[in-house]
């Protein structure tokens, strides 16, 4: 166990071939390929036509509902990580106690489904 | 207290007054919450660090900082909803923008 | 007479009667109201006079003392482990009331201008339910500062007074009464700032009363000025005569510094409600922009509220720093009479005219405190009775003046006289009294005054009299002025006074005139209070020194 | 071997060793990804009653093989109106998650690369950055149909991504560890002691979790070809199209090894006796069987509608997964 | 694992007052969200406020339990607080002194805003009744918590609360703008307190209060800087909760946008709580054992002396220049803020333990007061749609019984006898002389003169003045009757301080409570 870093050692070569695998795959494609722009080339595709208006366009607000409840309800398994790990030492007092815990999570949830908010109306 | 910890104090030290300048300098309201994440991330390195490295390691830091990533989850979370009806109503993020009080 | 009968509160609350029954008049009846509000004041202005002829004139004691426990707050007993025998620990203020030789005439006459400015008052025009109503707490508030003998109880009654003065001059007022309620309250909450300052930090240490009943220990802090005084002078064993040498870091301690700090901060609290020389603007304003009626009470009376505390509570609690001062104490008492006799020789306005001489002739009440004896202790307090009544005439005839000719301006006026014969008439007799002639009044209170100070300070003496001959210029001008003349067409045909105007007229004048004729009227009952107090500070003095 | 590699005090030659095999296995992941595709189009192919690929090789065996050449010769254009910066990094950012969250996965009771303590955590840690890389692309293009198409997969995203974690929970409380080797040693020897069993509903809400994480068919709605061309890589093309791709696929490799190591007994065999087959074997098996129920499903499911896809994520697929957390807790508790 | 503690059922009785209104909030939220969209959602406030009511049952039943009465003697004989949770909860006459508080407030404030909630404004208005009730919880928790943890959620739950009451009224700008302000000032406020809250562990190893004491009281020496960077990182953050000056740059603009029940709980309920855990943290982590013969102690105390100065001094100052009455109320708390940290920073001496008592007395009478003076607020303001102090004008000539009712509580904001806030003052002031603070106190009524100004200027609007409407007002029977509770109590507190404080005294003290052991 003393040397547990060294699984992160690993890691850290992971992550550092899928930097390396990019940047080489890049590199080379540039020497092998053909580089002539032309102004078509680069104009955004909009299904053939010249593009119409600005393109970063506002988002649905439904977008950000959902964000919001995805960040209360992830966090969340913050608690049910730790807790689920250590159940077995737990024990029924920690499993009422998430019980009531998650029972407040569903009432947020049906908050939420009372209010529409799960509600996809639009793309 | 343990040569270790100097490192992450120090990175911990140097996130929270980039974000506290942040959350004080920036016009966008986005980057203001961000910067007020990031000083709560900064905290909870401190307390990981410390957890690990401190004087007397124990587990509570851990769960501290757990219970931080919760609590600053919820906050961005109110933080960004009101942000949403503010751009409803006037159609801004704009920190500056915001001087309808004290009129 | 009274018996056991609690009279000191019969009258402080009497004027509870009338606010009861205003409030059950309907407000725009303004007739009932009006005599509604004057019966109410008649009641303790007849319970104080028999009050005045039932006082024992052969005693310094306090009077008519009544006692009843009030506020008790228990302090955290958890000080230290070695004191396990302690069983009480609080702060005691109570509801004890007490008059004396020097607060009985003044209660009396707080009831006599009270009286007398509800009389005064039916020139009101507007909004007579809630001005009596405020009339009549403000009465209740300047009755308990002559009264209370707790330090507690009396900044209670100090700050009763300001709010229901704020409203009077603010609403009552002429045109820039705003202003003037603004600077009323400003200067005196400052006033009130440095009194509970400087009450509280006396409290503390001199209020401590450490006290073994068996094997019980009880400390407690009290407001009680008999508790006070005993612990400041008679009781040596008190720990605020232990000193860093004996009881290192003794919170108790009153050291020297701070005694000189206190009395200094008192000089300043009452100092503005004197008001002594750089504190007296807000006085001026309160003057010019009130309601006469309100004058009337605010010249009268409230003024001498500073004087009493000065005496009360700065001479009394810190006679060695007091008579180290008296030199100095001497001096702004001079400046007073000189910048306010000075000044109002340039006014033109005969209410500025009249504020000037006020603070002219409080000046006189500082100049009797300064000189430590007998005769000038009891010239101060015939200055304070008298100015009371000689400024409640005026203001009272202002009012009467205002009324008819809308303008208190000295040279818009003239030669009513012809019109007005009875008010310029008593114009004309306040004007001598003010001036102090003989007879009157002013000539007995200011000859005492500068006679005690002369024994001590000739040379200040001197040049407070000065004061005086000016006096004599300005007072007699304005009243000539008025009274003489030729008489401008615009005030031909002015009614003179009615009856409830001329009621008041010939009561305060015939007070004015019964102290100028037999003084004995108010020396008698002050004799006994006058020699003990002075005979105290002066062995307080000796042993201090 | 890397294990005791892992024991040892860390050396260069050990780092180069670990490096080295790291490589390899990029190399091979590489190769599973060129005929993952070529077994996607045929498998696909084959239920459509089609021959899918034919031509480029035997069997079209290099089909894939020549499209990817095909992609690195390609000219590589970016729209005049992309933010370049973005635009670039996009699909780096979208592909080095799905191949670090590879490091953990025990293929055997000995081969494996790193043994994280927190091996699930890792995972769903890093899963999540892929994602972001999404959003870039999409926004990145500055084309309406990208944009959109970058939305979608967040939101989706970050719908399914919660019953995901959740329904994991299940499985943590079976076996009381995050560590990815020891979740496959407390399965037992027999097909049914694997967490399929006792864990259906955890089961069965990864598996819906996981395609529609993997935005596959029947939930590819950012890449919708149908509504949006192709989603949020419409501006791509050459090689940065092909890494958009290459992480698709291997996530499709991580998310069949994560079921096979969560529920599906990883390297153990259904039953004792097959115990002389190679660890190593069984879990290839297992993996290539969800693979293939992957593109089983690609062929078979329509595409769902949003306004469904998000209804089924947060009143279907989350209320089971908490259901299923508090199943498990309670059983075990009885069972205690 | 056996650093685990598990709660029993008799535990839970001391939980009851929290799990009360836990319970009742999800009920409600259930109840709002499955009532028919007719019904009226005034039914909820009155359900809050039963709950409130319930749960203070409950915190006087602990009290009770705590403060058994000898038979023999009469006598009080306190019993060692409740500690649940490996320490982390605490049920002591501390919290329990202060839950009371905080209950009494919300009641006051549910009850005043019931049928004054105008659906135009506020489109939810059952979620604006029953949202006060997790913010209580969370006031609750920041009384009972004995741990960093603890105090922080229940500090976090409060706060986050208020962020969404504040910004109730969705549709006004204003509002939005406050609650966002709100935000992210009080996001700052909460990481400068965890970043000096991490010290504290660092340097301890522990979130115990009374174990960070012994660590640093073992240690002091080795970490001394450590120690006061992270003391004046929480005198900071505890400024900004209870908008102390100079901390205070949130408060106007937040209790201008927020509608107004809400800004009455913000200035008496979350403020108090903020009291709670400064006194507590300060006390119990700064004040006690190896660090208080240290010069680190003087440091503290001195440097919260000099917190409350500048509140006073800068709160009373900038409210001489308000117009808008919720910017001045404002600006009033943030010197109330300085008034209540006095009794904090003075410290115990040698005759002087009563600094509890002081500021929870004043915290009592600041209640009322103010509690009062916003309800007139509200019933002037609904009626003249107008926010500035001029809406006050003529008040006497339109409704006379309130512009009277007014002038107590006005007496008692500006420190005048004989009102509950001239003796809390008072009190206050008492205990300074007796450390002989002389500096402060002077700075305590010097500022108090000064306000007299601003408070005087909306008596003058009423009495002195003359609106430009003369129509007689119209007020719901709950503000009427809330204004009258608040001006009877504070007549009543004025006249017999000593009640209520020898109540306090009687149930409190000082070793027992305060100290975590």
């Amino acid at each position: 166990m003393a040397l547990y870093s060294n699984n992160y050692v690993l890691v850290a070569i992971f992550i550092g071939l899928g930097i390396i695998l990019p940047i080489a795959a890049l590199t080379l494609g540039r020497l092998l390929r053909p580089n002539k722009p032309t102004a078509e080339k680069q104009t955004t595709y909009e299904s053939g036509n010249d593009p119409v208006g600005e393109s970063h366009v506002r988002f649905n607000i439904r977008y950000y509902l959902f964000a919001l409840m995805f960040v209360i309800f992830d966090v969340e398994t913050v608690f049910l990580y730790p807790w689920a790990v250590a159940y077995d030492f737990l024990g029924l007092f920690a499993l009422v106690e998430m019980l009531i815990f998650v029972s407040l999570l569903v009432v947020g949830l049906i908050y939420a489904w009372k209010k529409k908010v799960l509600q996809w109306s639009s793309i | 207290m343990s040569e270790p910890i100097l490192p992450y104090l120090t990175l911990g030290a140097i996130l929270f007054c980039v974000g506290l300048y942040g959350a004080l300098t920036k016009k966008n309201a986005v980057i203001v919450l961000l910067s007020i994440e990031l000083m709560l991330n900064s905290v909870n390195l401190n307390f990981v660090a410390f957890s690990k490295y401190g004087v007397a390691p124990s587990f509570q830091g851990q769960i501290f900082s757990l219970f931080n990533m919760t609590v600053a989850a919820a906050e961005v979370a109110i933080g960004i909803a009101i942000l949403i009806t503010l751009y409803r109503n006037k159609g801004t993020s704009n920190v500056d923008d915001m001087n309808e009080l004290r009129k | 007479m009274f018996g056991s009968w609690p009279i000191l509160s019969t009258i402080l609350f009497s004027p509870l009667l009338g606010i009861i029954a205003l409030l059950l008049i309907p407000k725009h009846n303004g007739r009932a109201l009006k005599t509604t509000a004057i019966v109410a004041t008649l009641i303790p202005l007849v319970l104080a006079a028999l009050l005045y002829t039932d006082f024992q004139h052969d005693t310094a004691d306090m009077q008519y003392k009544e006692n009843a426990n009030w506020i008790k707050v228990p302090l955290n007993k958890e000080i230290g482990d070695d004191l396990s025998s302690l069983k009480e620990f609080f702060y005691e203020f109570n509801y004890t009331l007490a008059i004396d030789g020097l607060s009985l005439p003044l209660v009396f006459l707080t009831a006599l201008v009270t009286a007398m400015a509800a009389f005064a008052s039916v020139h009101v025009k507007k909004r007579w339910k809630a001005f009596y109503i405020w009339f009549l707490l403000l009465e209740i508030g300047m009755f308990g500062v002559f009264m209370a003998r707790d330090l507690f109880l009396f900044f209670l009654f100090f700050e009763l007074t300001l709010i229901p003065m704020f409203f009077l001059i603010g609403i009552w007022g002429y045109m820039d009464r705003e202003r003037a309620a603004n600077k009323f309250l400003i200067y005196n909450g400052i006033g009130s700032a440095a009194m509970i300052l400087a009450f509280f930090i006396i409290v503390n240490t001199a209020g401590f009363t450490m006290q073994t009943v068996g094997d019980a220990t009880s400390f407690y802090y009290s407001g009680s000025l008999d508790v006070i005084t005993k612990n400041l002078f008679a009781d040596q064993a008190s720990l605020i005569h232990a000193g860093p040498e004996m009881f290192p870091d003794n919170p108790f301690y009153l050291s020297e510094t701070m005694k000189w700090t206190l009395f200094i901060m008192l000089l300043i609290a009452f100092g503005i409600k004197l008001p002594i020389f750089p504190f007296h603007t807000w006085m001026l304003k309160v003057h010019t922009e009130a309601h006469p009626a309100v004058v009337m009470i605010h010249s009268g009376i409230l003024l001498k509220m500073g004087a009493y505390g000065l005496l009360t509570f700065g001479i009394m609690l810190f006679p060695v720093q007091a008579h180290t001062a008296a030199f100095a104490i001497a001096i702004l008492g001079v400046i007073n009479i000189l910048y306010g006799a000075i000044l109002a020789l340039r006014q033109t306005d005969f209410k500025l005219i009249l504020a000037y001489s006020s603070i002219s002739h409080m000046g006189i009440v500082l100049l009797g405190l300064a000189a430590f004896n007998e005769i000038g202790l009891k010239g101060a307090i015939f200055q304070l009775v008298s100015h009371g009544l000689i400024s409640a005439l005026f203001f009272l005839l202002v009012g009467s003046l205002y009324e008819r000719t809308e303008t208190t301006e000295v040279r818009k006026l003239g030669g009513l006289s012809a019109s007005l014969p009875f008010i310029c008439g008593f114009l004309m007799l306040g004007g001598m009294a003010s001036l102090g002639l003989p007879l009157l009044s002013g000539f007995i209170s200011e000859f005492m005054a500068f006679l005690g100070l002369f024994e001590t300070m000739p040379i200040v003496t001197v040049i407070g009299v000065l004061g005086i001959i000016f006096t004599a210029v300005y007072v007699l001008r304005g009243v000539m002025k008025i009274s003489y003349g030729p008489l401008p067409e615009a005030y031909k045909g002015l009614r003179d006074a009615r009856l409830v105007e001329a009621v008041p007229m010939i009561t305060l004048t015939a007070f004015i005139v019964l102290i100028g004729i037999y003084p004995a009227v108010l020396s008698e009952p002050l004799q006994q209070t006058v020699s003990s107090i002075d005979e105290w500070i002066h062995n307080i003095v000796k042993m201090g020194g | 071997m890397m294990l005791s590699l892992l024991a040892e005090q860390l050396t260069w030659a050990n780092f180069g060793i670990m490096f080295a095999v790291a490589v390899l296995f990029l190399l091979l992941i590489l190769g599973y990804v060129t005929y993952a595709i070529y077994f996607e189009r045929k498998v696909i192919g084959w239920m459509q009653m089609r021959h899918g690929p034919t031509r480029t090789g035997p069997l079209g065996l290099l089909q894939t093989v020549a499209d990817v050449l095909k992609l690195l010769l390609k000219e590589d254009t970016i729209p005049k109106k992309a933010d370049r910066e973005l635009f670039i990094l996009a699909p780096a950012i979208t592909f080095v998650p799905a191949f670090a969250v590879l490091a953990t996965f025990p293929f055997t009771k000995t081969w494996q690369f790193a043994d994280l303590n927190v091996g699930l955590l890792y995972y769903a840690a890093l899963s999540s950055i892929s994602t972001i890389g999404i959003v870039l692309g999409g926004w990145a293009s500055n084309n309406k149909y990208s944009l959109l198409g970058g939305m979608r997969s967040a939101a989706q995203m970050i719908s399914y991504e919660i019953p995901l974690v959740m329904s994991m929970v299940g499985v943590i409380l079976m076996t009381g560890s995050l560590n990815m080797r020891k979740i496959v040693e407390a399965q037992g020897n027999w097909f049914w002691e694997w967490n399929f069993l006792p864990q259906i509903i955890g089961f069965a809400v990864f598996i819906v979790a996981a395609i529609s994480e993997l935005n596959r068919t029947p939930f590819d709605l950012p890449e919708a070809e149908s509504e949006l061309v192709a989603g949020y890589h419409v501006e791509y093309s050459g090689f940065r199209f092909a890494f958009f791709m290459l992480a698709e696929y291997v996530y499709t490799f991580a998310i069949a090894a994560l079921t096979t190591v969560l529920f599906l007994g990883g390297w153990h065999a259904p039953f004792p006796f097959l115990d002389f087959v190679p660890g190593i074997l069984w879990f290839l098996i297992k993996m290539s069987f969800c693979v293939f129920f992957m593109f089983w499903l690609r062929a078979t499911l329509p595409r769902v509608r949003i306004d469904q896809l998000m209804g089924i994520g947060w009143k279907v697929l989350l209320p089971l997964a908490l259901a299923n957390i508090f199943i498990t807790a309670i059983v075990k508790e009885i069972l205690r | 694992m056996d650093q685990l503690q598990r709660l029993t059922a008799g535990d839970l009785v001391h939980l009851a007052p929290e799990l009360t209104l836990v319970i009742s909030a999800i009920v409600l939220s259930l109840l709002d969200l499955f009532m028919p969209r007719s019904f009226n959602r005034t039914v909820l406030g009155w359900l809050a406020l039963v709950s409130v009511g319930i749960s203070a049952v409950f915190v006087l039943g602990d009290i009770s339990a705590l403060n058994r009465i000898d038979d023999a003697t009469g006598l009080v004989l306190p019993t060692e607080p409740v500690s649940l949770l490996g320490g982390s909860w605490r049920v002591d006459d501390y919290a329990n002194l202060f839950k009371l508080l905080f209950l009494g407030g919300t009641a006051l404030i549910l009850f005043m805003s019931i049928g004054n909630v105008k659906e135009d404004e506020i489109p939810h208005k059952g979620e604006f009744y029953y949202l006060f009730l997790p913010a209580t919880i969370g006031a609750m928790v920041m009384a009972s918590s004995g741990d960093l943890i603890t105090l922080f959620v229940g500090l976090e739950l409060l706060s986050i609360t208020s962020y969404v009451l504040v910004g109730m009224r969705k549709k006004s700008f204003s509002s939005n703008e406050a609650a966002f302000k709100y935000v992210v000032m009080g996001g700052i406020s909460s990481a400068v307190i965890l970043y000096g809250m991490s010290f504290l562990y660092g340097m301890s190893g522990s979130t115990n209060l009374a174990e960070i004491n012994r660590a640093l009281s073992a240690n002091y020496a080795a970490f001394e800087p450590l120690i006061y960077v992270s003391f004046f990182l929480l005198l900071a953050g505890f400024g900004f909760k209870i908008a102390a000056a100079p901390f205070h740059m949130w408060a106007p603009d937040v209790y201008q946008g927020s509608p107004t029940p809400v800004t009455a709980y913000l200035a008496v309920v979350s403020k108090a709580a903020g009291f709670a855990i400064t006194f507590r943290v300060l006390y119990s982590v700064f004040g006690l054992g190896g660090l208080i013969s240290q010069q680190i102690h003087t440091d503290a105390f001195t440097a919260t002396m000099v917190v409350a100065a500048a509140a006073m001094i800068f709160g009373n100052f900038i409210a001489l220049r308000q117009k808008n009455m919720k910017r001045l109320l404002a600006y009033s708390g943030i010197a109330n803020a300085g008034y209540l940290l006095v009794p904090i920073g003075t410290q115990f001496g040698m005759v002087h333990f009563s600094n509890f008592s002081e500021m929870f007395f004043y915290l009592i009478a600041y209640l009322f007061m103010n509690i009062g003076a916003i309800a007139v607020y509200m019933i002037v303001s609904d009626s003249s749609k107008s926010e500035d102090i001029s809406a006050f004008a003529g008040l006497y000539y339109r409704a006379p019984a309130t512009a009277v009712a007014m002038v107590v509580l006005i007496l008692s904001l500006a420190g005048l006898p004989v009102t509950g806030g001239f003796f809390g003052k008072l009190y206050i002031m008492l205990g300074t002389l007796q450390l002989q603070h002389y500096w402060l106190a002077a700075i305590m009524i010097g500022t108090s003169v000064i306000s007299f100004y601003y408070y005087f200027s909306i008596i003058r609007q009423m009495f002195l003045r003359s609106g430009e409407v003369e129509a007689e007002i119209k007020s719901s029977p709950t503000a009427q009757i809330t204004v009258w509770i608040c001006v009877a109590a504070t007549l009543l507190t004025g006249f017999f301080p000593h009640v209520v404080l020898r109540y306090i005294e009687t149930i409190f003290s000082v070793p027992i409570d305060l100290f975590i052991s």
